[in-house]
């Protein structure tokens, strides 16, 4: 990892464009009308996706949220098949029924994203149980957001990490609000970090839009989680473009904030570093790459059948 | 009379009800500039205050323990839950806490407490956002339970529920929001307790509540161009239940459909039919039948979702399936 | 066979199957030295160690999740929630993750996971220590529930459910852990959704589970002494529930009593009365009646506890008023 | 409060051995089986309740826990309608319905003891944000053990009573066993103080067996609380004399922890503090009185009539 060739930093590249074309293209469909129900767009925030899940191994786990299209896919998650999943079709990751909040993939360690703000906690410390009960060095990360770690469950799950000494790294994407909620409204604090003490718990605050920040942070401390040291919090500032899910206009928020940080663009950032090893050419192939694989996406997915319904009864229970 | 949407009915009824008493105050989380996910409690920050328009921090058992406590002291808090889904996280609080307060102090406490929630599915939105999980309410004593079909009833319930002196849960539909309808001017309650017959009929009883009395209404428009004449009757209050006018129409037609947009199994068609079933054993023409969901999650496909969730053509299909009955 | 009782079938059936699967572990409060509340689990982790007898902390929202993510990589959690009334604080963690992940994620993933818990009341420990809530989970499809009245049916319908793929809620009853009962010797297991006849008879049928197993009984013995023949069926499984078993002997008697000792209202016996009720319409020659808890919490006081809780004098007069009938 | 006159002192003393007594007769009848149930008594840790009462005023309020009966008597509740509540009868504080966890008497501002471990955590901060809305001064003191401060609802409800400043002291008895399970084996670290920080909050350990250490750190405390400061957190140490419930031998720990625990006995510490300032006759006469109040109670609840069944299911509602 800690060696950068430039053709793994452009596939990183790649996957980030890949996330947000994805999201992009997803806005569009919703507008259309062509896709109904809703998504969380993570715009804005694909460095920590990615960034996370570089430092992460095939056999390494994640637990995602409702806005989890980028860790999905960041821990190699088939974007058509995920975007079969929001058109509602059989092809999709859930085969239709799970849709934009309710997708896991276990043979890529994607252990669900969540429609349950701060669901996703135990979870992942439970699987963090499993893998050491099984004597296994894998680890578990654990996504989730800054309003989620006000649930009763972050409390309840990191206490429990924490004096199991589990392996879980407890990666919060603080993007300074919570659907409409200000960082400060929810906190009587400056950051959630502030807080690992509170179980005697390693944390650091890093700045989510910088890939090469993400990654090496998660690996450094996906070392020590699997030396056995017990979990860890990493808090990522970051910031999503968009609003919190479709009916979102933003107003609790001021266009000079969001201008700012566009400027802090995690892919623009990236584009900046990747110039000075990779020609401007293999980045553009990158990006024609992203966009062709997001038109193959799209295509599988309207190609795809509609979920059968024969069965689906019987398909609650294993038998 | 004015024509308003189910949503504006609630946003009225909220606004009247905060001007009318200094007690009641709103908890929940992004009520207040956000206006909620769903908008309902749009403006009235700008009109109340942060203090009477309350945000929360995304920790829904102890926001439901905060109201509570702030019950107990004399006021009236009227808590929004997002989505029903959710209200899974409070259950302690609600039913260890809020329903069993007033018994089990010797009656000492009132808890004069509103927890609104949209429940109901249709959206797409995917198995922990389409719920409707009020069935958990019934069986747990001391919490009453409205489920308003229409605007009228909605702001009339509403109004009911804040004032009432027991902790009442508002079980609102996301359908039903974009749905428009008449409205009294000026301050109105509809009772809690108190089912209403929607449309008259003698040959068949359509019972539900919530979005499904839409389905019985559409299902009763194709009865009726057969030539059969079904009563539609919206219970509109699941706890207290109003069995009294559920069995004057059930002893006149002897024929029963009951439908909700919960799971089958173990809904509030059960106890509902089964009260009928064992008051009026003898009036029944034909066994009652009950049109729910599958038990299944609902899925977020439109598809499967469909497939999953109940509608008119159901409850059209279960009538058939009753009348055919001798 | 060996006579003990119905806490050493449980612990028979835990230190049996973890002996027999290395991925079985328990996890829960105090279970491991202390043994639990009730001392179900006492000597276990001298045999097994703190790892597979897992002490949590007080969580009990987050010791299910724990148990869901656990399940998901291939253990087989057993989780004790210490008093069934406790259970309310998880139930998002089981209607919104174990409940769902299955149908929810396309068939990925199994979810091996047990929840033991023991309801009901009897024991003076007053409203949040001595409920019944089995009835909450009967409307949520995804999780299997059994509630075994003996230790033969309390060590085989265990084992069943650690063998099972899917999450169980295993319902104990803290008045049956000092009942004594014959189990047979070494491995067997009893299937989930299977009812069973304790008793034959031709005059009516008395249903029940768990405890209220025993006061049917009793009221069976005394319906004998005056020549009434009663059919006394132990339902076991309340999801799935085994209709089959409950029909043919409907069919027989006409007559039918539901005893559970819930709350009346929402309670198992509206859903298994409804669907008599509905199948069986023609075959019965009086109303079924629910005998169960009046709807209020249970007190603490002794008279208040009995007053408010069914017991055999119940299900017989309810038998009395069903064969009164023409 | 301060000056400590010797009259006020020996009623504080006298309460603490109302206490004791209080739980010492209940242990007896629970023995003879003339009370069943069960019931978690709080011998040795009458110093945290009754010092802790001794700092606030009526027109102050307390919620309390599953050991409650210290908090009900130190806030001034009748013994003589607690006992009558064990015994289930009518005159007991919740009728006999609510038994040894569930009793509450509002016109001493005592909010109810609680069940459900952490139940009482977000009752307390509900009372603190009615008590601010309605511009009175009063504080309440929320009573819950080591073993809740695990509960997701510590968590919530201390973050919403921050972010809000409400007048809430969260007073920790810890008494470094939950049931059986010892502090080390539930947390990650040395004190629940530690997680204060993570609520930008004030909080501090005290002797929880010496009354003027516990009443003073709650004078000051409330002092600060009613300036508008935000909640605050006190843990106090302390030790229960007896098993958690009836049930319980204490295997769990030693009896030389026990024993040493005993030589710090609250109300020999106290009465070792009055023999300064009070004669032995009067310190007798306090021992004495307690002694009296409790047959009185005993006789109270012995007389009292059983509950009335009629009219109980209609008591659910509030008509
Ligand atoms: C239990 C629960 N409560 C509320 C919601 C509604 N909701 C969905 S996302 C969200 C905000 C979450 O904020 P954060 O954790 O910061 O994640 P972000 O959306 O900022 O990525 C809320 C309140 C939910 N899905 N689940
Ligand atoms: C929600 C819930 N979980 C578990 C219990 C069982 N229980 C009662 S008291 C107790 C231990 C509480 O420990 P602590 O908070 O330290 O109080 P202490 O008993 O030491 O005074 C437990 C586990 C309960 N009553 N409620
Ligand atoms: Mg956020
Ligand atoms: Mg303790």
């Amino acid at each position: 990892m800690s060696n950068d060739d430039g053709l793994e930093l452009l596939s990183f590249y790649r996957r980030m464009l890949l996330i947000r074309e994805f999201e992009q293209r997803l806005d569009r469909f919703f507008a259309d009308g062509r896709i109904h129900g809703t998504t969380h767009s993570c715009t804005g925030q694909e460095a920590t996706a990615v960034g996370a899940c570089a430092a992460l191994s095939a056999s390494d786990y994640v637990t995602s949220n409702h806005r989890g299209h980028g860790h999905f896919i960041a821990k190699g998650g088939d974007p058509k098949r995920l975007m079969a999943e929001l058109f509602g079709k059989a092809t999709g990751v859930s085969g239709g029924r799970g849709g934009s909040q309710h997708v896991a993939d276990l043979s890529i360690g994607f252990l669900g994203s969540n429609g349950i703000t701060g669901g996703g906690l135990p979870i992942a410390t439970g699987a963090a149980l499993a893998i050491k009960i099984q004597k296994r060095d894998s680890v578990v990360l654990c996504f989730f957001g800054d309003g989620a770690a006000n649930q009763g469950t972050f409390h309840e799950s990191v206490n429990m990490a924490a004096i199991w000494k589990l392996p879980v790294i407890f990666f919060c994407e603080n993007n300074l609000y919570a659907m409409s909620t200000p960082f400060a409204c929810n906190f009587p604090i400056q950051n959630v970090c502030v807080r690992a003490a509170g179980y005697a718990m390693a944390g650091e605050v890093i700045d989510g839009n910088d890939f090469f920040a993400v990654r090496d942070a998660v690996s450094a401390a996906a070392g020590r989680v699997r030396a056995g040291n017990g979990p860890c919090l990493i808090e990522a500032l970051t910031y999503r473009h968009c609003g919190h899910s479709k009916s979102d206009g933003c107003e609790y928020r001021t266009r000079d904030e969001e201008a700012a940080w566009r400027l802090n663009d995690p892919i623009a950032n990236m584009k900046r570093r990747l110039l000075q090893t990779a020609a401007p050419a293999e980045i553009e192939q990158a990006e024609r790459e992203a966009a062709g694989m997001i038109d193959e996406a799209v295509a599988f997915a309207l190609q795809s059948p509609p979920p059968d319904t024969a069965g689906l009864e019987d398909s609650i229970w294993v038998s | 009379m004015a024509e308003i949407f189910y949503s504006q009915a609630i946003r009225d009824a909220l606004r009247e009800e905060l001007l009318r008493d200094e007690r009641v105050f709103l908890l929940g989380e992004d009520i207040a500039g956000y206006g909620g996910a769903f908008r309902i409690t749009r403006g009235l920050v700008e009109e109340f205050g942060p203090e009477r328009i309350r945000n929360t921090p995304i920790s829904e058992n102890s926001i439901v323990g905060v109201g509570v406590g702030a019950a107990m002291l004399g006021l009236r808090p009227v808590i929004e839950i997002m989505f029903m889904d959710f209200i899974t996280l409070a259950i302690d609080q609600l039913f260890n806490h809020a329903a069993k307060f007033r018994f089990m102090f010797g009656e000492q406490v009132r808890l004069p407490m509103v927890i609104r929630t949209p429940g109901g599915g249709r959206r797409g939105y995917g198995p922990t956002h389409s719920q409707s999980l009020e069935t958990l309410f019934i069986s747990m004593p001391g919490i009453k339970i409205v489920a308003p079909a229409t605007p009228h009833d909605a702001k009339g319930l509403l109004k009911s529920a804040i004032r009432d002196d027991n902790p009442v849960l508002f079980v609102e539909n996301k359908t039903l929001y974009g749905m428009r309808g008449e409205v009294p001017d000026g301050d109105y309650t509809v009772p809690i307790g108190k089912a209403s017959v929607l449309r008259e009929g003698r040959d068949i009883t359509l019972i539900s509540y919530s979005q499904m009395v839409h389905e019985c209404i559409k299902a009763a428009d194709a009865l009726a161009a057969d030539g059969v004449f079904a009563e539609v009757i919206d219970v509109r209050s699941l706890n207290p239940l109003d069995m009294d006018t559920l069995c004057e129409s059930v002893q006149k037609t002897g024929r029963v459909v009951i439908a909700e947009e919960g799971h089958r199994t173990g809904g509030v068609s059960a106890e509902i039919g089964f009260r009928l079933f064992e008051s009026l054993h003898y009036y029944l023409d034909a066994p009652i039948k009950r049109v729910a969901a599958k038990d299944v999650p609902v899925p977020a496909a439109p598809v499967l979702e469909k497939y999953v969730l109940p509608d008119w053509t159901n409850v059209l299909q279960a009538a058939h399936e009753i009348l055919a009955e001798n």
